[in-house]
C-alpha cells in the first residue's frame, strides 16, 4: 500500500519533474538558410515567423545559420547540425535541399526535419518518417502575376503602351523558375489576351545593379510595359530604371510597393512567415504530421496578392482590381489549372 | 662655412654604398674628393667600377649621397633630385643617353621644364620655335621637330648636351662621351668643348681613355675604388704616371698574336636580313664566313645593326631572310639550344638580364646549357651534388668570389658576374664564340687573361666573333675586322696584311668610306 | 520599334561603359607610373559600398561620392605603400587587396545590418540628367537621361587626354612610363607620381564604384560582389587603349557595347542567356588577339 | 634548404597573424567572445567529423595550390584556375555519368585523366596566346575563364543537369565511383592520399628533375634561360597544361570525394590556390600547411556560425588579411623576424 504511493508519488514527482523540464527547455530549432539571408526577402520573413512561433511557444530564440555562398557545404552543415543533437528540429529551404534533407533525414533517423517551399519529390517518393514537408504552389504565384501583367498591358493606365509585352526578369537561371513559374506566369497573362508575349531576361548576377537597370532598359525599348521581377536585390535597379521610362513594375513574394508606388503596381505575396509560424508551432505542439508532405497555395491563403495595400487601391484602376479578386477565388476554388491543361 | 673654399666646386669625403638585388651591400664610394676651377675642362679618370659615374651623379643630383659635403659656387649644395641640380647650373650628359626616343628633340630639350600657358597647357610649336631659336643662338644645326629615334648616336649626345645647357647649365658634366662615338665625332665633340670653354664654362669630363685626357683636359682627378688617389694639373704628370695612377700597378696590355694558317668555313651568314620591333630593318643583307683559328671583329658605333646581327646569329631574333650554316648545316629556324649543341657560344653584352639571372644561384647559372645532358642529368633526373662540384671547379678555376655556390648571383659584383659567363661560356664543346664585350667591367688583370684564353681558343682551332666598343681591343685582337654601318658591312679589313689604324676603321664606320664589292669578299 | 531599341542599345552601351572607362583610366596611371595596380575590383568595391553607406548616414549623396573615392584611394595608398615601404610585388599586394576589399565589405554589412546586402529605403539617390534637345530626337536620345557621374566619365576620359598628352604633368607620366631612368636624370620624382597615380587611381575606382551603388541605393556583398568583373574588363580595355585616354574610352564603348548586345540578344532572340553571359568577356579577348596580331604592340608594363 | 625554411617561417607567421586576426575581430563582433573563440579555434578539432571535414576541404585547395605554384614558378601567372577546374569537372563529371555500368578501376583514372587534359589545355591556350601574339597570360588567363564559367553553367542547366536537383547541377554519376571513406562519418577521403602523391610527385619535378629545373629558370628570368638553351616556350606550355590539369585535377578528385556530382555554382577551389601558391612561396611542400590554414579559417568560422555567433564571412576576411599581410615582405624584415643572407 505504502509502496504503491510512494511510487504513485514518485512517478508523478518524475512526470512532473520531466514534464517540466521538457516544457522548459522545450523543443529547440536551428534554421539553415541555403544561401545568404541579405539577397533574399523571403529568408528574411521565414527567420521573423520562426522567431514568431518561439516567442509564443515561450521557447528559445531558434538558431540561425547562413549557408552562404558555397552549396556544396549546405549539406554538411545540415548534418554538423544534426549531429551535435542541440536542437530538436532544423529547418531549411529551398528545392535545392531537398535533396539533401531527405539524406541527412535518413542518417539521423531521430532528428526531426521540416523542408519549406522545396520539391520533396524531387528527392524521393517515400517521405522519412521524421521528415515534414511543406511545398507553395509557386505556379499560382505565376499564374496570379501573369493574370495582372496580362490586364495592365491591356489597360488604360496612363504608361500601358499598346504593345502586348510583358516581361520578367531573374538574377539568375533555376529549374524550378523555368519549369513552373515562367510557363505559370505566361499562362496568367494569355489567360487575359492569347496574343500577349513574354519577354524574359537573365541578369546573371544576384548582386549586379546596373545590370538589372540595363536589361529592364532593354526590356522597355521592346514594347515591354510591365516586368515581373523575381527576388534577388539586382533586380532593384530595374525599379529605378522603370520609374525612369514610366513603365511598371511587379514585385514577387514580398511587398515591395512602398518602395515605388508609382511603378510598383502590385505584389505577388507568399505569406511564408505565417506559414513558417503555423509549421513550427504545430510541431511545438506535437501536431505536424511528420513523414508527410503539404502543397499550399492560393487555397490555403499562403500565396496571394497585395489586394489590401493602399497604394495598390488608389492606383490601380477599379476593373483591374475586380478581375484580379475573381481570379485569386478562381484559383482558390480550383477553377484554374496555373499550368494548364 | 664656405669661405674658405676657394674652388669653384669642391666635394669633400663623399661616400656611398648601394644594395643591390637581395640587399648585399656595395661600397661604391669610400670617401672621394674632388676639387674643379671654373672655367676648366677637368678629367676624372678611372677604371670601370671606380666610382666615377656614381660621384658625378651624385653632383648632379640622381643618386644621393651618404655622407661628405659639396661646396658649389662658395656655397653649401644641398640637392634632392636631378632638376635641383640644374637649377643651380650643373647639368650632366649620362653615358646612357637619357633621351625618350618617341618624344620629339624639342620635346626632350624641354623635359622637365614644360613652358605652359595660363590654363598650364603645352604649346608644342611655341616650344620647338622656342628650341630652334635657342639651336640658332648655340650655332647648332638640328631640326627641333625631329623625332630622336631617327637621329645618330651623336646627334643624340648633342641633343643631351644642349638640354643640358638650355637648362642652364654652368658645370657641364659628360659621362664617358666618347665611347659610341667614331674618331671623327669624337674631334668634332672636343671642338664643342674647346667652345664651351671659351664661354666660361665648366666641364667635367669622365673617361678611362688617357690620350683623350691628354688632348683636352686641364686637371685631373683620379679615382680608384672609390677613393681620389691623384689629383692635379694635366701638366705636371706624364702619361705612365697617370697610367699608373689608374691602374695602381703597371700593367701592360700588349699581347703576342701570330697569324694562323686559314682553316675551314665553321659558319657562314648568308644574305641575312634582321628587322627590329618596329619594322625597321636593322640588318640588311649581310653575308660573311668565319674560319677556323680566327678572331673576326665586328666595328662600328653603336645602334648600327651589330647587336641585332648576333641576336640573329645566336637565335635570339628571328633573320626576316637569309640563312645561318654551321659547318654547312642550316641553323636559322633552331632554338638556342640546337645553336649551342652546333657548337656556339655566346658572352651577351647585357650580362644581368641576358646573360645571367640575377634570382638564381651560383650553381643554377653555369650550367644552363648543360643541364640536360648527362653527367649533369640522367634520364631527366638531375644529378645536383656533380653540378654543385662543377660549379665549385669553375669558381675555383676563375677565381670567382662568392661564398658558396648556392649563393644568388644578383649579390655579386658586376667583374664577378661577368666571370660567371665567361667561365660558363668557355667551359664547353665549343666551335664558335660570340663574345660581345667580353671585357667590360673587369679590372686590368681580369682582361689580360680573357686576352690570352681567347688567342688561346683561337689558337686551339676555334673561331671567335668580337663584338667591342674598345678599338684597342679590336686592334689588338682580331685577324679580320668588319665593319657595320647602317645595317651594312662597309669593310672587310685583314688586320694581319697590315695594321689597321683605328682612324682608318672609323671613316668605315662613319659611313665616309665604303669598300667595293671586290674588296669586301677579302 | 527598331528606333527605340537603337536608342536603349546607345544608352546601356554608354552606362555599361562608365565604370570600366572610369576604372581603365585609373589603372592607366598606375601603368605609366610603373606600378600596376590590379585592386580595381576591389578599390571600385569598396567604394561602392561607403558610397552609399555615407549616403544612409548623411543623407547627401556628393558626401557618399567623396566617401567612396576616399576608400577606394585608401585602399590604393595602402597598395602603394606595402610596393613602396616593404619591398612588397606590386601584382600579389594588388590580388590581396581585391580579396580584402571582398572580405571587408562582406563583413562589415553584415556586421552593421545583418546582412551582406544593404538595401537602403530612404535615402537620396543619383538622378537621372536629360539633355534639353537631344532627348527628343530619335537615336540620339540614349546620349541622354545618364548620371551625373557617366557624364563625369566622357568629360574625365578628355580631361585625361589633354593632361597626358599636353601637359607638363602628362609629359612626366609618360616619361616614366617610357623609361624610368630619363625621368631619374631630369630630376623627375618617380615615387611621388606613383603616389599621384594611386590619388588618380583612387579617384577614378571611386567613382566608378559610386556609380555602381547611388543610383539604387543599395550595396550587394558576397564572394563576387557588385564589380562584377568590370575591374578585370577594365584591364582589358586598357591593353587595348594602350596609353592614350580616348582610344581606352573607344575600348571601353567596345565593351559597353558587347555588354548591351548580350542584353539585346537575350530579348531578341532566343539564345541562352547563359552563353550570352560570356559575350563581353570572350568579345574582350578576341579583340585583343586581334588587336596585338595587327599592331605587334608590347604588352602592358608589367612584368608578367 | 634555406628558402625551404624561410617559406615555413613565412608560413608560421601568417598562421600567428591569422589567429590574432581571429580573436580580435571575434572579441569585436561577438557577444560571447570567450566561448567564440573556443569554437573558432577547437571546433575544427573537437570531433572526427569536423576534424575530416576540415582535412577534406583542404584536399582541392592542396591540389590547386600546387597548380597555381607551377605556373607561378615558371612566371606564367594563371588566374584561370577557377575556370580550368570548371570545365576541367564538367567533362570529368560528364565521362564519369556516360561510363556508370563499367567498372571503377577503369572509370576512376580515366576520369582524373580526362579532368587533367581539358583543365590543362583550357590553360594552354593563354601561352600559345602568350607565345604567339605576347598576350598578357594574366589577362587572357582572366578573360577564357569568365567565359568559361556561363559555358559550363549553361550545361549543368540545360543539356547536362539534373531536373531533380533544385539548381545547377549534374545528374549523379554511379555511386560506386566515389572514393572510399577514411574517417566516416566525416566527408574524408581518399583523394587524400592522391592529393599527397602529387604534392610529393611535383616536389619531387621541381627539386630533381630536369622539368623543374627548366620551370624555375624559366620563371626566375625568362631570356636568361631561352639563352641559356631552356626551350621556353614549350616550358611556358608545359608548366600552364600542369597548371590547369592541376586545377581539373583538384576540382574532379572533390566531386568523386565528396559531392559525386558537379554543383553549378563556384566553389573558390581555383582562387584560393593562388593565395595559397604565394603564401606557400611555390614551394610544393608547403603548399600543404597552407591549404591546411586556408581550410582552418573555413571551418573554425563554420563551426563558430554553427555553435557560436560567429558569421561565415569572417572567413573571407581572415584569409584575405592573411595573404595581404604576406604580402609585405618586407614588413618582416622591418620587424626583425626574418633576415635575409647577404653577401657582398
Amino acid at each position: 500500500m505504502k509502496s504503491k504511493i510512494i511510487i504513485t508519488f514518485i512517478g508523478v514527482f518524475l512526470g512532473v519533474t520531466i514534464f517540466t523540464l521538457v516544457g522548459f527547455a522545450g523543443p529547440s530549432t536551428a534554421i539553415l538558410i541555403p544561401g545568404t539571408i541579405g539577397d533574399n526577402p523571403l529568408f528574411q520573413e521565414d527567420i521573423k515567423g520562426a522567431k514568431e512561433a518561439a516567442e509564443i511557444a515561450g521557447l528559445k530564440e531558434p538558431k540561425v545559420v547562413e549557408g552562404g555562398d558555397d552549396y556544396a557545404s549546405y549539406e554538411k552543415k545540415l548534418i554538423s547540425l544534426a549531429a551535435t543533437n542541440q536542437y530538436d528540429i532544423l529547418v531549411t529551404f529551398t528545392d535545392s535541399m531537398a535533396d539533401s534533407i531527405v539524406k541527412v533525414a535518413n542518417m539521423f533517423p531521430e532528428q526531426k526535419f521540416i523542408l519549406v517551399y522545396g520539391d520533396i519529390h524531387l528527392a524521393t517518393e517515400e517521405i522519412p518518417p521524421n521528415l515534414f514537408s511543406s511545398k507553395f504552389r509557386s505556379e499560382d504565384q505565376g499564374y496570379l502575376a501573369g493574370y495582372f501583367a496580362g490586364l495592365v498591358t491591356k489597360s488604360n493606365l496612363p504608361n500601358a503602351n499598346e504593345e502586348l509585352k510583358i516581361g520578367i526578369m531573374m538574377p539568375d537561371i533555376y529549374p524550378a523558375w523555368n519549369d513552373i513559374l515562367i510557363p505559370a506566369y505566361e499562362h496568367g497573362a494569355k489567360a487575359v489576351d492569347p496574343n500577349i508575349e513574354v519577354i524574359q531576361s537573365v541578369l546573371g548576377s544576384w548582386v549586379d545593379v546596373s545590370k538589372g537597370a540595363q536589361a529592364a532598359k532593354m526590356q522597355f525599348a521592346q514594347g515591354v510595359d510591365i516586368i515581373l521581377l523575381l527576388t534577388g536585390s539586382a533586380c532593384m535597379g530595374a525599379v529605378d530604371e522603370a520609374k525612369v521610362e514610366g513603365k511598371y513594375i511587379i514585385g514577387f513574394n514580398t511587398n515591395i510597393i512602398h518602395l515605388e508606388p508609382d511603378v510598383i503596381l502590385g505584389c505577388v505575396l507568399i505569406n511564408n512567415r505565417e506559414e513558417v509560424k503555423n509549421i513550427l508551432l504545430r510541431a511545438y505542439k506535437n501536431t505536424l504530421p511528420f513523414g508527410t508532405e503539404e502543397v499550399v497555395g492560393a487555397k490555403e491563403g499562403v500565396v496571394s496578392f497585395t489586394f489590401d495595400d493602399p497604394n495598390y487601391k488608389q492606383r490601380v484602376p477599379e476593373e483591374i482590381q475586380i478581375a484580379m479578386l475573381e481570379c485569386y477565388k478562381r484559383l482558390q476554388n480550383g477553377e484554374i489549372n496555373p499550368l494548364g491543361d | 662655412m664656405g669661405n674658405n673654399v676657394k674652388s669653384y666646386l669642391e666635394m669633400r669625403e663623399i661616400t656611398k654604398t648601394y644594395r643591390t638585388y637581395d640587399h648585399a651591400v656595395v661600397v661604391a664610394l669610400k670617401g672621394a674628393n674632388l676639387r674643379v676651377r671654373k672655367g676648366t675642362v677637368h678629367a676624372v679618370l678611372g677604371e670601370n667600377g671606380a666610382g666615377k659615374t656614381t660621384l658625378m651623379e651624385i653632383l648632379a643630383g640622381v643618386l644621393k649621397k651618404d655622407s661628405g659635403t659639396i661646396y658649389f659656387k662658395g656655397q653649401k649644395l644641398e640637392v634632392e633630385n636631378a632638376s635641383q641640380a640644374f637649377a643651380q647650373g650643373i647639368g650632366m650628359v649620362h653615358q646612357r643617353l637619357s633621351l625618350i626616343e618617341d618624344f620629339t628633340v624639342a620635346e626632350n630639350i624641354v623635359l622637365g621644364i614644360e613652358p605652359t600657358n595660363r590654363l598650364g597647357i603645352i604649346n608644342l610649336e611655341q616650344i620647338e620655335k622656342k628650341v630652334s631659336k635657342f639651336f640658332q643662338e648655340s650655332g647648332f644645326a638640328l631640326e627641333a621637330s625631329g623625332i630622336v629615334n631617327t637621329l645618330s648616336i651623336g646627334q643624340r649626345q648633342k641633343v643631351e648636351i644642349m638640354r643640358a645647357l638650355y637648362r642652364g647649365a654652368d658645370l657641364l658634366i659628360l659621362d664617358e662621351p666618347t665611347s659610341a662615338l667614331t674618331e671623327q665625332e669624337v674631334q668634332d665633340l672636343f671642338r664643342l668643348i674647346n667652345v664651351f670653354k671659351k664661354q666660361g664654362k665648366t666641364i667635367i669630363f669622365i673617361t678611362h681613355k688617357i690620350e683623350e685626357v691628354l688632348d683636352i683636359a686641364d686637371e685631373l682627378t683620379v679615382l680608384r675604388k672609390g677613393r681620389t688617389i691623384g689629383e692635379g694639373q694635366i701638366k705636371d704628370f706624364s702619361k705612365k704616371e697617370i697610367i699608373q695612377m689608374i691602374m695602381g700597378e703597371p700593367i701592360s696590355l700588349r699581347i703576342e698574336r701570330i697569324p694562323l694558317r686559314k682553316g675551314k668555313i665553321l659558319l657562314s651568314v648568308r644574305d641575312l636580313s634582321v628587322s627590329s620591333n618596329g619594322n625597321l630593318e636593322r640588318v640588311k643583307n649581310i653575308s660573311f664566313d668565319l674560319k677556323e683559328g680566327e678572331i673576326t671583329a665586328i666595328a662600328g658605333v653603336s645602334g648600327n645593326g651589330q647587336k641585332e646581327l648576333v641576336e640573329a646569329i645566336f637565335g635570339l631574333r628571328l633573320p626576316a631572310t637569309g640563312k645561318i650554316l654551321v659547318n654547312s648545316k642550316d641553323i636559322t629556324n633552331l632554338l638556342p639550344r640546337g645553336r649551342r649543341e652546333m657548337g656556339i657560344s655566346y658572352i651577351p653584352e647585357d650580362r644581368m638580364n641576358l646573360g645571367s639571372s640575377l634570382k638564381s644561384s651560383l650553381m643554377e647559372n653555369v650550367i644552363v646549357d648543360k643541364y640536360y645532358k648527362p653527367p649533369f642529368s640522367e634520364r631527366g633526373w638531375r644529378q645536383i651534388d656533380l653540378c654543385k662540384k662543377y660549379a665549385e671547379k669553375l669558381v675555383s678555376n676563375y677565381n670567382i668570389k662568392i661564398p658558396d655556390v648556392d649563393c644568388c648571383v644578383g649579390t655579386l659584383s658586376g667583374g664577378n658576374i661577368q666571370r660567371v659567363i665567361i667561365a660558363r661560356e668557355l667551359t664547353t664543346d665549343f666551335t664558335i664564340l660570340i663574345a660581345q664585350e667580353p671585357t667590360m667591367g673587369l679590372d686590368l688583370g681580369s682582361i689580360k687573361y680573357v686576352y690570352n684564353l681567347l688567342l688561346e681558343m683561337r689558337n686551339e682551332g676555334k673561331t671567335i666573333l668580337l663584338l667591342t666598343s674598345d678599338m684597342d681591343e679590336i686592334i689588338n685582337l682580331s685577324d679580320r675586322i668588319l665593319v657595320m654601318y647602317r645595317g651594312e658591312i662597309v669593310a672587310n679589313l685583314d688586320n694581319n696584311l697590315k695594321p689597321i689604324t683605328k682612324e682608318e676603321i672609323g671613316e668605315y664606320m662613319l659611313g665616309i668610306k665604303r669598300q667595293n664589292h671586290i674588296e669586301l669578299l677579302g | 520599334m527598331i528606333i527605340p531599341l537603337i536608342d536603349s542599345v546607345i544608352y546601356t552601351m554608354l552606362a555599361a561603359t562608365t565604370p570600366v572607362v572610369l576604372a581603365a583610366l585609373g589603372v592607366m596611371f598606375t601603368n605609366f607610373s610603373g606600378m600596376f595596380n590590379i585592386a580595381l575590383e576591389g578599390m571600385m568595391l569598396v567604394s561602392a559600398f561607403f558610397s552609399v553607406f555615407v549616403v544612409d548616414i548623411t543623407s547627401n549623396l556628393w558626401l557618399g561620392m567623396i566617401a567612396g573615392i576616399g576608400a577606394a584611394t585608401i585602399l590604393g595608398l595602402s597598395i602603394f605603400f606595402i610596393c613602396h615601404y616593404f619591398h612588397a610585388e606590386i601584382f600579389i599586394v594588388g590580388m590581396g587587396a581585391n580579396l580584402i576589399a571582398t572580405g571587408l565589405t562582406t563583413f562589415m554589412a553584415v556586421q552593421l545590418k545583418g546582412s551582406s546586402s544593404l538595401i537602403f529605403e530612404n535615402v537620396p539617390k543619383l538622378r537621372r540628367i536629360a539633355i534639353p534637345i537631344i532627348e527628343n530626337i530619335p537615336i540620339l536620345r540614349g546620349l541622354s537621361g545618364h548620371y551625373v557621374i557617366d557624364y563625369l566619365a566622357i568629360a574625365i576620359s578628355v580631361i585625361c587626354y589633354i593632361l597626358v598628352f599636353y601637359t607638363p604633368y602628362g609629359y612626366h607620366l609618360r616619361t616614366i612610363g617610357k623609361d624610368e631612368w630619363v625621368a631619374k636624370t631630369l630630376g623627375i620624382s618617380i615615387t611621388k607620381h606613383q603616389f599621384i597615380s594611386y590619388l588618380w587611381c583612387g579617384f577614378l575606382c571611386g567613382l566608378g564604384g559610386a556609380v555602381l551603388s547611388l543610383p539604387v541605393g543599395v550595396f550587394l556583398g558576397g564572394p563576387v560582389g557588385m564589380a562584377n568583373g568590370r575591374g578585370w574588363l577594365a584591364i582589358a580595355v586598357l591593353c587595348l587603349g594602350q596609353e592614350n585616354p580616348l582610344n581606352i574610352l573607344a575600348a571601353a564603348l567596345f565593351i559597353g557595347a558587347t555588354s548591351a548586345l548580350s542584353d539585346l540578344l537575350q530579348v531578341t532572340t532566343s539564345l541562352s542567356p547563359r552563353l550570352l553571359m560570356a559575350l563581353p568577356f570572350a568579345a574582350a579577348l578576341i579583340a585583343i588577339v586581334f588587336y596585338m596580331a595587327k599592331e605587334h604592340k608590347t604588352s602592358l608594363g608589367i612584368k608578367i | 634548404m634555406t628558402t625551404f625554411l624561410s617559406s615555413l617561417k613565412r608560413l608560421f607567421i601568417a598562421i600567428l597573424f591569422a589567429l590574432i586576426l581571429a580573436v580580435v575581430i571575434i572579441i569585436i563582433t561577438s557577444s560571447e567572445p570567450s566561448e567564440a573563440i573556443k569554437v573558432f579555434f577547437l571546433g575544427p578539432f573537437s570531433n572526427k567529423y569536423f576534424l575530416g571535414n576540415m582535412v577534406s576541404y583542404a584536399i582541392p585547395l592542396i591540389i590547386s595550390g600546387l597548380g597555381a605554384s607551377i605556373a607561378f614558378s615558371a612566371d606564367m601567372w594563371n588566374m584561370g584556375l577557377e575556370g580550368q577546374l570548371y570545365i576541367g569537372s564538367l567533362c570529368g563529371t560528364y565521362l564519369a555519368y556516360q561510363m556508370s555500368s563499367c567498372p571503377k578501376t577503369i572509370v576512376v583514372p580515366i576520369v582524373l585523366m580526362v579532368s587533367f587534359f581539358i583543365g590543362g589545355g583550357s590553360a594552354a591556350i593563354s601561352s600559345y596566346l602568350k607565345n604567339r601574339w605576347k598576350i598578357n597570360v594574366f589577362l587572357s588567363s582572366l578573360l577564357i575563364a569568365n567565359a568559361l564559367f556561363p559555358f559550363v553553367t549553361f550545361f549543368l542547366e540545360g543539356p547536362f543537369s539534373d531536373p531533380k536537383a533544385g539548381m545547377a547541377a549534374s545528374p549523379y554519376f554511379n555511386r560506386n565511383f566515389m572514393f572510399s571513406k577514411i574517417l566516416p562519418p566525416s566527408e574524408l577521403h581518399s583523394g587524400l592520399l592522391i592529393s599527397l602523391g602529387l604534392v610529393i610527385l611535383f616536389y619531387f619535378i621541381m627539386k630533381r628533375r630536369v622539368l623543374g629545373y627548366e620551370i624555375k629558370m624559366t620563371g626566375e628570368n625568362a631570356l636568361f634561360a631561352y639563352y641559356g638553351g631552356v626551350p621556353t616556350a614549350r616550358i611556358e606550355m608545359i608548366a600552364m597544361f600542369l597548371s590547369g590539369g592541376l586545377a581539373g585535377l583538384a576540382g574532379m578528385i572533390n566531386i568523386f570525394g565528396s559531392t559525386g556530382r558537379m554543383l553549378g555554382y563556384m566553389t573558390n577551389f581555383g582562387w584560393n590556390g593562388i593565395p595559397i601558391a604565394i603564401i606557400a612561396r611555390y614551394d610544393p611542400i608547403i603548399v600543404v600547411p597552407a591549404a591546411l590554414l586556408f581550410s582552418f579559417v573555413q571551418k573554425g568560422a563554420e563551426a563558430g556560425a554553427l555553435f557560436a555567433d560567429i558569421t561565415p564571412e569572417i572567413a573571407q576576411l581572415i584569409q584575405a588579411t592573411i595573404f595581404y599581410i604576406i604580402t609585405a615582405e618586407g614588413l618582416f624584415e622591418a620587424i626583425g623576424i626574418w633576415k635575409r643572407k647577404s653577401s657582398a
